[in-house]
């Protein structure tokens, strides 16, 4: 990766030092430390490299997804520092709309990405934040659909969440709700592992505990996933249980090419920027596109990874 | 005086803000005891902590045994075959008393402590220095002033140095305590070890020492055979001034008001209950030996220890308040000023001022803004009037010497200009003139009506001020003294009454025997 | 009073204005655009939460205390201002005076059980940074709650003043502690107490109703905090102020509080919440991956204190 | 070595002890399945890690300092493991040495700089916690890395003897910390330096190195930790480990460690670590919602010191 790179990609200033009017896009993204945004940004930063003369790129990210306040902070940031664009993967749905609407005000242009505003707050501001992202409870029901096909009506099975205050891991439970529900198949555990791996393992192996009867975990993410293998392995029941996730990041391709991980969903994160991206440039270009966008989410499977 | 000289000091320079010592030459033979004196701020201790390795000299040379010395720490005093018990008590709180002795060089047998040689050991320190009632397994948190000054001594005769550096080694014991640890200072000194001994106790050093310096403000002023010097002579060589005596006038008024009534008082260290009145304008000493509860009797009349039965009633104008805790106290015009300073009384990291100035003034509310400048004028006042040896008010109290953090302390109080003044070893090293100063001031503290009860294991100095004397005994109080029969003698013998009695009547119930020298 | 004099009386003991004059330095030549007023205004609009919580923390660290709760708090408070805004719909004010008493509970609990019962300020601080974590998802049933744009107002500069009612309000707060720390018989019984316990004691300061008190009021403060970030969000996040105990201690550390009591300047935990928002502002602006920030982040936090330490050493030598 | 007897003297001086049965009795009734032989077996796997990190902690809070960069560097530390043995392709133990090195390394530069520039150890390792987080995202490009099946041997029960290597080496570790800290000079003299440095320096005890050392171990056992940690998950996780000082802290505290140094027991300590693997497997087995969890952690965290202070001055008193 290149992430030990500075992320401010291009010269602010002309070859000749005479400042140029390309436009600067401001990508603010959640964590960089989780690899779903790494990708993302990453993504951004190789579309900003073959599309040299067109654009500036700042990648801005938070310490941890839930830290609110520093993404409101980034905004105001951007604004100071007099970004043409943001394209932003809010970390909250409402809270950050409020500097948007700032951001709106000083003639910035805003693309949403990733995790979709919240309609009531956009209308109380008279907003109209343009979105390209993929639809989380969609994909979540894909890969629920895909588990519920292996498997038979009353079996049981258990929801490993995210942190429950974020958005992103209420629509991914609520997709694989569905997916079971609809499958007939019983849900008896439903618990947050914070989006953290060692948390899931404490988590997975006290539901083994509790429920010995159970045939296979939902985790709202990969790395969930990764520690609910982990337990199923410590606890011996090796195949007994079918795990699947969410993400595709690349440290469960291996899992799923062994068979210990069943599926997870692709929401083409290094795309995922590069869309909101094109999509800023497009309206700076004067390209009025206003309407949304929805971004493939697709199953990854053993046979997708052949 | 025998054999060639062990320490050699010459042109010694060490200097803080100011200069603290200016050319200084001393020369320590073999088998010697040699005294230091002076006045608080002197330089005494900073000599000390420069040949313990503790300070670094600025300028001049010190060799021992005809080799340069210049330790860089500590250890290096050590391997230089220095031990040195300093003046500011230091033990580990949370290791055992065995532990204390012997930190320097833990006996261990295959990479492990050796707990039997080490107990061993220290029970055989102990019982030479006067701890032998002490378990040398406990910890130290539980020690008396007294019993930590001794551990001290224990600790730097625990092994076998060449010279002995001992700082205000009694400031903390009785007479009987500070007799025997000369008789093993004159023993080790006869054993060929060099010892420097330094005390405000003007009588002592001339019993022990063979010669004595004495430091007047950084400088070497004189050496002489303690023979053929008197404590006058001293005393004039370290001020300058001639003899200083206590000058104020002393009637007593005999009809003045209780103050202070405490009935049938008991704690859990003083079992035998205790009846007693303070009267405005007088001062009450207590004697006794070490552990015979002087301190425990001045912390149970300031709320500090729980009763388990009994009141000490405050009386003013007519109305009667039950001291429960020391917040009580101290509004009701009651002061304490407990025997460790270190821990009971500084405020490290504050300055002077600070010090000086908490609890602050009767007057003073929590909610008030501070009056600077009243507050520096009341601080030049006081430092004047106790002749604090510092640089200025602002200077952190840390770095003043022993004795003048000690006359801060008594400062904090006479600002607060409380009634009734509980002092537990108000004089514990501070040097001959300030301590007649400090009886002239607590005289004339009674003249204006205040009462002061003073604990105080220097007899000499009780009968010198003190109106009235009660003498505790093994944690009972045994005797009353008017001014009119002071009588040294009584009322040593009175001290060990009780201990006697026990030791008579060897079938006492109470397991924790003591012996007179505890 | 004169607020210069006791800027420049502090500054001098404080070496650390120059960490911080020098972090400006250096972002204003890494980023074209660090020296304007947005960039001003945006860092002074997020100094007044962590000053809140700072001043508090830094009162606590005085009488050798720690509060881990305060973020938490701070959530917790903000989830309780939304809800009484929100689902309840209280006034405004009344939703801020609900918050600001939780914070006030919360401490006093916490002050209670370290002053009372002589428990570790640093494990019931820290049971209490769970426990009104909790609190702060069940009150919002681990939602962000919008509040709107009323609540807003609180952080958005007045008019005519060009500075909003948390910033002003804050730097008052920081005016006064300072005041009452150097210049109050309270202030001094604070020190003292932190300075050495059992000589407090021994002077007739009772400890307990003091350390109680100062956890009250961190906490007091936490809920203002609280207030302000839902003002600035212009919503209540239960997960508000995660961490934030820890850049807290950061910053009064950094300005020359010590971590075992008995010493601490609140114009220098001031100072210290100034370098800590330059310093995430000035990265934000250059844009640096999160890797480097974190780098970035801890060595400024050592190299603040080498500066001061080194100052301390150099002053008392000479 | 008698370890029963060890066991059994610090049992009588730890109430805690009763905290600990109590919870597993609470458990017990409100799960079916909580007394299992599964049950042990989980929790056992589960603290290696913990139980590596708290030593460290208690350590260095016993010379009385902090060391919060413990969780970071673990992560770090995990992460140098996972790409030594995956992008490098190095066999498994010369990676496990490599992390066990990178732990050491980061200690001994908190220690360097806690010993030798007399820095407090609480900015000195806040600042090392930023740090050390940088540079595990940096080591794994913040991606987690699939070790596979050969590392996870190391936390699977052992054939014939039925609990794992790493539970077996952090038990040997307990016994070893406690023998070295009550049995030896070097453990005394820790003690002493915690208690009182100045006493301890007049004693010819120079506590430099001693810092040093302390916060070098604390970061190998933390590299120790990272190694099982990646062994435990399978995988390099760059995220693990964040908010790990606190739970180590916690658990010394409730196993008696004083936080102003001087003061601590390992055994206490690892009693502290049992509690709070008790704790998070029986709250995920009776699977109450996460601001339960919170909450009662908080509340159990301080009800442990509650009954440890209330037997300390039960047993002073009487
Ligand atoms: N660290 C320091 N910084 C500044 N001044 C110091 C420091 N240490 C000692 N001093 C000053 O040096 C002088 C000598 O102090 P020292 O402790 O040697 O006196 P002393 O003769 O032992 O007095 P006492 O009889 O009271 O113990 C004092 O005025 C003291 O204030
Ligand atoms: N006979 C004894 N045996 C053991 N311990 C004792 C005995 N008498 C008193 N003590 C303890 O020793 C401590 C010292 O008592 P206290 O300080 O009141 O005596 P003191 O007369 O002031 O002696 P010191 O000069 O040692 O301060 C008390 O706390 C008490 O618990
Ligand atoms: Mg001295
Ligand atoms: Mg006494």
């Amino acid at each position: 990766g290149s992430s030990g790179d500075s992320d401010h990609t291009g010269d602010t200033s002309g070859e000749n030092g005479v400042p140029d009017d390309r436009p600067t896009v401001a990508l603010i993204i959640k964590s960089l430390a989780n690899e779903f945004f790494v990708t993302m940004a990453d993504g951004a930063r190789q579309h900003q490299s073959q599309n040299e003369g067109a654009y500036d790129l700042i990648v801005n990210g938070i310490k941890n997804e839930t830290d609110l306040a520093q993404q409101v902070a980034l905004i105001d940031q951007m604004i100071a520092s007099g970004v043409d664009a943001i394209v932003i993967a809010p970390a909250d749905s409402k809270a950050v709309v409020p500097a948007l609407a700032r951001a709106v005000a000083a003639g910035i242009v805003v693309v949403n990405i990733d995790n979709q505003l919240d309609a009531d707050t956009l209308a109380e501001y008279e907003l109209r934040i343009p979105f390209v992202g993929p639809d989380n409870f969609a994909g979540a029901e894909k890969v629920g659909n895909y588990l519920a096909a292996t498997m038979e009506a009353n079996q049981s099975v258990a929801i490993l969440e995210g942190v429950p205050t974020t958005y992103n891991s209420q629509r991914r439970t609520a997709g694989f709700l569905k997916a079971m529900n609809d499958a007939g198949i019983n849900v008896v555990a439903q618990q947050s592992a914070q989006w953290d791996q060692t948390a899931a393992v404490t988590v997975t192996s006290g539901i083994l505990i509790q429920h010995p009867e159970l045939d296979a975990i939902l985790a709202a993410n990969d790395n969930m996933a990764l520690g609910a293998v982990a337990a199923i392995a410590q606890s011996g029941r090796g195949d007994a249980i079918k795990v699947v996730g969410f993400d595709n990041i690349s440290a469960v391709q291996d899992l799923i090419r062994e068979g210990r991980i069943l599926a997870t969903a692709d929401q083409h994160a290094a795309l995922l920027a590069v869309y909101g991206v094109e999509f800023a440039l497009e309206a700076l270009s004067g390209g009025a596109t206003e309407a949304d966008k929805a971004t493939p989410v697709d199953l990854v499977t053993i046979d997708t990874l052949k | 005086m025998t054999g060639s000289a062990r320490l050699t000091i010459s042109n010694l320079n060490k200097a803080f803000a100011a200069p603290v010592l200016i050319g200084v030459n001393l020369k320590i033979a073999r088998g010697e005891v040699h005294a230091i004196v002076g006045e608080n701020g002197a330089g005494k201790s900073t000599l000390v902590n420069i040949l313990a390795g503790n300070l670094r000299k600025d300028g001049g040379e010190i060799s021992l045994d005809g080799n340069i010395y210049e330790p860089q720490g500590p250890r290096d005093a050590y391997t230089a075959g220095i031990a040195c018990a300093a003046q500011e008590l230091s033990s580990i709180e949370t290791l055992s008393v065995a532990e204390n002795i012997a930190l320097r060089a833990l006996p261990q047998k295959n990479f492990v402590i050796d707990r039997g040689a080490l107990n061993a050991n220290a029970l055989k320190l102990m019982q030479r220095v006067g701890l032998q009632n002490i378990d040398p397994t406990s910890s130290t948190e539980a020690l008396s002033l007294a019993d930590r000054q001794l551990l001290e001594f224990a600790k730097a005769i625990s092994f076998d140095c060449q010279l002995l550096i001992l700082d205000e080694p009694t400031a903390a014991l009785t007479a009987p305590q500070a007799d025997h640890l000369h008789s093993i200072i004159a023993d080790l000194a006869a054993a060929g070890k060099s010892i420097i001994y330094i005390s405000h106790r003007l009588d002592d050093v001339l019993d022990v020492a063979d010669n004595v310096s004495v430091l007047r403000d950084g400088e070497l002023v004189v050496t002489t055979a303690a023979k053929q010097t008197s404590v006058s002579d001293l005393v004039e060589e370290m001020t300058g001034r001639n003899q200083i005596t206590s000058t104020a006038r002393r009637d007593y008024v005999s009809d003045a008001g209780v103050v202070l009534d405490v009935t049938c008082l008991t704690t859990n260290d003083l079992p035998h209950p205790i009846d007693l009145t303070f009267k405005s304008g007088e001062i009450v000493g207590l004697a006794g030996l070490a552990g015979a509860g002087r301190s425990e009797l001045l912390s149970a009349l300031f709320g500090l220890v729980p009763l388990t039965g009994g009141t000490v009633k405050r009386m003013n104008n007519g109305a009667a308040h039950v001291v429960l805790n020391a917040g009580q106290a101290v509004r009701n015009g009651i002061a304490y000023l407990g025997e460790d300073r270190q821990s009971m009384g500084l405020f490290p990291g504050q300055s002077l001022l600070t010090n000086m100035m908490v609890p602050g003034s009767a007057d003073i509310r929590t909610l008030q803004c501070i009056d600077h400048k009243r507050e520096r004028d009341a601080g030049t006042k006081l430092v004047e009037k106790l002749t604090i040896r510092c640089q200025n008010l602002t200077q952190d109290i840390r770095q003043l010497s022993g004795g003048n953090q000690q006359k801060a302390l008594i400062a904090r109080w006479l600002h607060r200009d409380s009634d009734i003044l509980l002092l537990d070893e108000p004089t514990r090293g501070v040097d001959v003139g300030t301590k007649n100063a400090i009886y002239d001031l607590l005289i004339s503290l009674r003249q204006k009506g205040k009462t002061i009860i003073m604990a105080s294991s220097e007899i000499d100095e009780l009968t010198t001020v003190c109106d009235r004397i009660l003498v505790l005994s093994d944690r009972k109080l045994v005797r009353s003294f008017e001014r009119n029969d002071f009588s040294e003698q009584d009322i040593l013998t009175a001290a060990f009454s009780e201990f006697t009695a026990s030791v008579e009547n060897q079938s006492t119930s109470d397991s924790r025997v003591a012996s007179p020298l505890r | 009073m004169n607020i210069w004099r006791l800027m420049r009386r502090n500054a001098e003991d404080n070496f650390i204005v120059a960490s911080l004059i020098l972090l400006i330095l250096f972002f204003g030549f890494s980023s074209d655009n660090f020296f304007s007023v947005i960039t001003l205004t945006t860092i002074l609009n997020q100094l007044p939460a962590l000053t809140f919580v700072t001043v508090g923390m830094t009162l606590v660290l005085i009488v050798a205390g720690i509060d881990l709760s305060v973020g938490s708090v701070m959530g917790f408070c903000a989830a309780v201002v939304g809800v009484a805004a929100v689902a309840w719909g209280l006034p405004l004010w009344m939703a801020c005076l609900m918050g600001l008493g939780t914070g006030l509970l919360c401490g006093a609990v916490n002050g209670l059980l370290v002053a009372y019962f002589s428990l570790p300020s640093f494990i019931v601080t820290l049971g209490m940074l769970e426990m009104a974590r909790g609190l702060a998802y069940v009150t919002t049933g681990s939602q962000t709650m919008y509040i709107g744009s009323q609540i807003q107002s609180l952080a958005l500069p007045l008019p005519g003043i060009g500075v909003s009612a948390a910033l002003i309000s804050a730097i008052v707060l920081v005016i006064t502690a300072q005041f009452v720390l150097t210049r109050t018989v309270l202030g001094r019984y604070l020190v003292a107490i932190g300075s050495n316990e059992h000589a407090a004691r021994m002077s007739g300061i009772d400890p307990r109703p003091y350390r109680l008190m100062v956890l009250a009021v961190s906490g007091a403060l936490a809920g203002i905090a609280g207030i302000f970030n839902a003002a600035y969000l212009g919503s209540a996040d239960p997960n508000a102020g995660i961490g934030l105990e820890l850049s807290a201690i950061a910053a009064a550390v950094i300005g020359g509080t010590s971590l075992m009591g008995g010493r601490g300047s609140i114009i220098g935990a001031f100072t210290g919440v100034l370098i800590i928002a330059v310093l995430q502002n000035g990265l934000a602006q250059i844009g640096v991956s999160e890797p480097t920030k974190r780098l970035i982040t801890g060595a400024v936090i050592i190299i603040a204190v080498v500066i001061d330490r080194w100052r301390a050493k150099h002053a008392s030598s000479s």
